[in-house]
Order: structure tokens, then C-alpha cells, then sequence
């Protein structure tokens, strides 16, 4: 299980083959449920610049790793990936990144979904947009189902 | 007692400050807490999260002297 | 949208990136939703060594065609992406990737999944596996819900 | 008329060849061809999945000369 709030750009896919090959489940999984959130250019009909992305140090973390503690024994997962930015981010950047492994397809797409909706709905971040109208904090997600 | 708050996001802004150490009466709850921030800066805000010691508690939480308390809007990462 | 049979091994991530470095949807994505069914050691309890997947040459290609197009069209998608190994595969080995791009996630995870489903169900493909006990024909797919 | 006729994975094996070319009775159903090859090889085979021109079709399905058909067990791709 990796967990990372991370300041610079990642590349969404260079990290699931750097974090895969860390593992030792080679043979183990049969698969592999993916997300990955990206930065667009327009939110709610306005152009966006960029965004700020602030989190709460400490906290966030330990949310995070809840969730995916819960998760692994709830789909018996055999691992679990969370990457998310903070700070300033671009335009078509990824924002976050998750990751799951297990033995069966249903499980690692309903963990992985899953934990996208519990961090969505709990783990402390806020956007703040640049749009062509001015800056604005984010007031809510959008629904997942 | 004395507990710290930290604000986040929107509401750091409309608090204007991201820490402070508040006095409060032995055994206030974290919404009587929040209750004061608000009187005393002058502000309403919806919607707030509350959170003590990095977890989630509800408005009757019951805080204990050096609790680190935090108050901040909905959270919109991923 | 691309639909690829390949008789010799990929490597998922690589061809996330590969794909998507040749759209040019940067910015108007906000989610990505990506499966990988991988060839795992064990089967029912026997230790598999390698499998052999047949398909059925022009239905197979013409089926994950029909279920991309329906889902481009469904879930409002900006691009699909599946491969498929045939042929001999080996332990670990990655079988199947399936990727969806939309602009929210509720449709790039329910597309990626309903995808694979179809897939399992109706595209002609066939599993040999190679056991420690002999050569044995797949009969069914574990059900995905 | 004839229509060629294709099979797959544990089917090929048990009919003991991957395509061959077979006369049919005008206006014959999917069906019936699946009959008649079940009983002039003499086997069973539950669950076979039927395809015309490389599209599923339903069992009553009535082909024309020229028709590619394929018979196959149950796929397990993915």
C-alpha cells in the first residue's frame, strides 16, 4: 500500500509501472481497477487556467490510509495506490491517481470506485480555480453515481 | 482550556487566519466552539466540517484541553 | 478508438501512455477509467504454468468494435482503448486493457466496467490453460457482479 | 445450397475440424444445421453459441447460400 500527496506534476502511468514493479503479486492478481482524475480546461461552462489545490497535512494522510486499510480487507485486496497533487496545478495535469489490485475484476472495480467516492466525499482537499472570471474555491464535487 | 484551530480553504479566508489558540470553558463542545469562532468574528458559514485530532467527530464532540481542532468547508479533492 | 488483437505480450502501462499521448482530448478529460486482467498462477485451485487463447479472426474484432462504438455513444466518451492477447501467454502476462476517457468519472467507471463485462460474455475468445494436471479448456468466466 | 461452417476451442476439438463446406436444404434454420452435424458426427454439446457472418444469431436464424456460421462453446475471453 503506497499513499502520496504529491507537490510536483506525476505521470499517472509511469507510477502504476514503477509502483507495480515494487510488488512481489506478479501471478497473484488477475486485476487491475485504475482511476486517474485530470485537470480540464472547463468546469460549470467556464475556462479554466489553472487551480491551487490545498490539503490539510496530518489529516489528510491518515483519511486516506483508512480508507485503503478498509478497503484491503473488506475486497481482500492485494494492494492499493493513491497518488494526489496538491499545490498549483495545470491544465490537463493529473490531480489523482488510484489503484487496485486483486485476485477477481469484481473486486478490484468496486474497491476502486469505492475509494474514489470516500476520498471525493472525505479526505481533506479543496480546489481554488483560476477561471477567466477570477479565482474561486471549488463548493462542491460532482456526484459519482 | 486552551485547544488550537485550524481553518482551511474558503473559510481560512473569511476567518482571516489559518491557526489560533482559542480559551474555552472545560468541557465545551466542538459546535459551541464554533458557535463562538462565529459571534466573535462576526460571520455565518454553512456547511462546515469538523474535524479533532485529524478525525472526523460530530457537533456534540466533547473536547479535551490541547485537542487540535479543525473547521473547513466541503472538501471537493480527486 | 482503438481495438487491437496482440499475439505477443504488452505491456499495459506503456500503452496507456503510448494511446494517449496520440489523442488530442488533453484538457477535456477530466477522468480515465482503466481495467487489466492479467494471467495469474492459480485457477480453481490448480497451478496454471501458461494458457492458450484462441479468438474467432474478423467476428472477435467486429464484436469489441460494435461494444466500443455503443459505449462511446452511451456514456458520451472521448475515446476507448482495448487490447486482447491471443496465443500463448505465460504467468503474469498481461491479457486483456480496457480504457475509457469521459469528462466526469460515473461514466468513465460505469463504461470501463459494463465494457469488460460485454466482453467477457459475448466476444469470442477461448482459454486453454496448462495445468499441473493437463491441458484444459476454460468452460465459463467467474461472473463479474 | 452450401454455407461454409466454422468452429472453435473445445468444439474444433471434439468435431475434429475447424471449417468445412456443407449442403443444406434451402431455407434450413442455424438450428438445424447444428442438428444435423451433432448427429452425423454423433456428439453432444451443450451451450453452443451460434454466429452468422460473424454476428450472434438466434437459434431459428435462416441462412442463405454463402453463409459463414460458426459454432462455438461458451466464450471466456478477458
Amino acid at each position: 500500500m503506497l499513499i502520496e500527496i504529491r507537490k510536483k506534476p506525476f505521470n499517472a502511468y509511469a507510477e502504476m509501472q514503477y509502483y507495480l514493479d515494487s510488488l512481489d503479486i506478479a501471478g497473484k492478481f488477475g486485476a487491475t481497477a485504475n482511476f486517474v482524475g485530470s485537470m480540464r480546461d472547463f468546469n460549470e461552462d467556464k475556462k479554466v487556467t489553472h487551480m491551487t489545490l490545498e490539503h490539510y497535512p496530518g489529516m489528510t494522510e491518515k483519511h486516506l490510509e483508512t480508507i485503503a486499510k478498509e478497503s484491503i480487507e473488506k475486497w481482500k485486496l492485494l494492494d492499493v495506490l493513491i497518488l494526489h497533487r496538491i499545490g498549483k496545478v495545470k491544465v490537463s495535469e493529473d490531480i489523482v491517481l488510484v489503484a487496485t489490485w486483486s485476485a477477481h475484476r469484481k473486486d478490484a472495480f468496486e474497491s476502486c470506485r469505492a475509494i474514489m467516492e470516500q476520498l471525493k466525499s472525505g479526505a481533506p482537499f479543496w480546489k481554488k480555480e483560476e477561471t477567466n472570471s477570477g479565482a474561486k474555491w471549488v463548493e462542491k464535487n460532482t456526484p459519482g453515481f | 482550556m486552551q485547544v488550537s484551530v485550524k481553518y482551511f480553504a474558503s473559510l481560512r479566508e473569511v476567518i482571516g487566519e489559518a491557526n489560533s489558540v482559542v480559551d474555552i470553558e472545560e468541557g465545551s463542545s466542538v459546535s459551541s466552539l464554533w458557535q463562538s469562532i462565529m459571534d466573535r468574528k462576526n460571520i455565518e458559514f454553512d456547511n462546515v466540517m469538523m474535524a479533532v485530532n485529524m478525525e472526523y467527530v460530530k457537533s456534540e464532540y466533547q473536547l479535551k484541553s490541547g485537542d487540535e481542532v479543525a473547521f473547513f468547508p466541503p472538501v471537493t479533492g480527486g
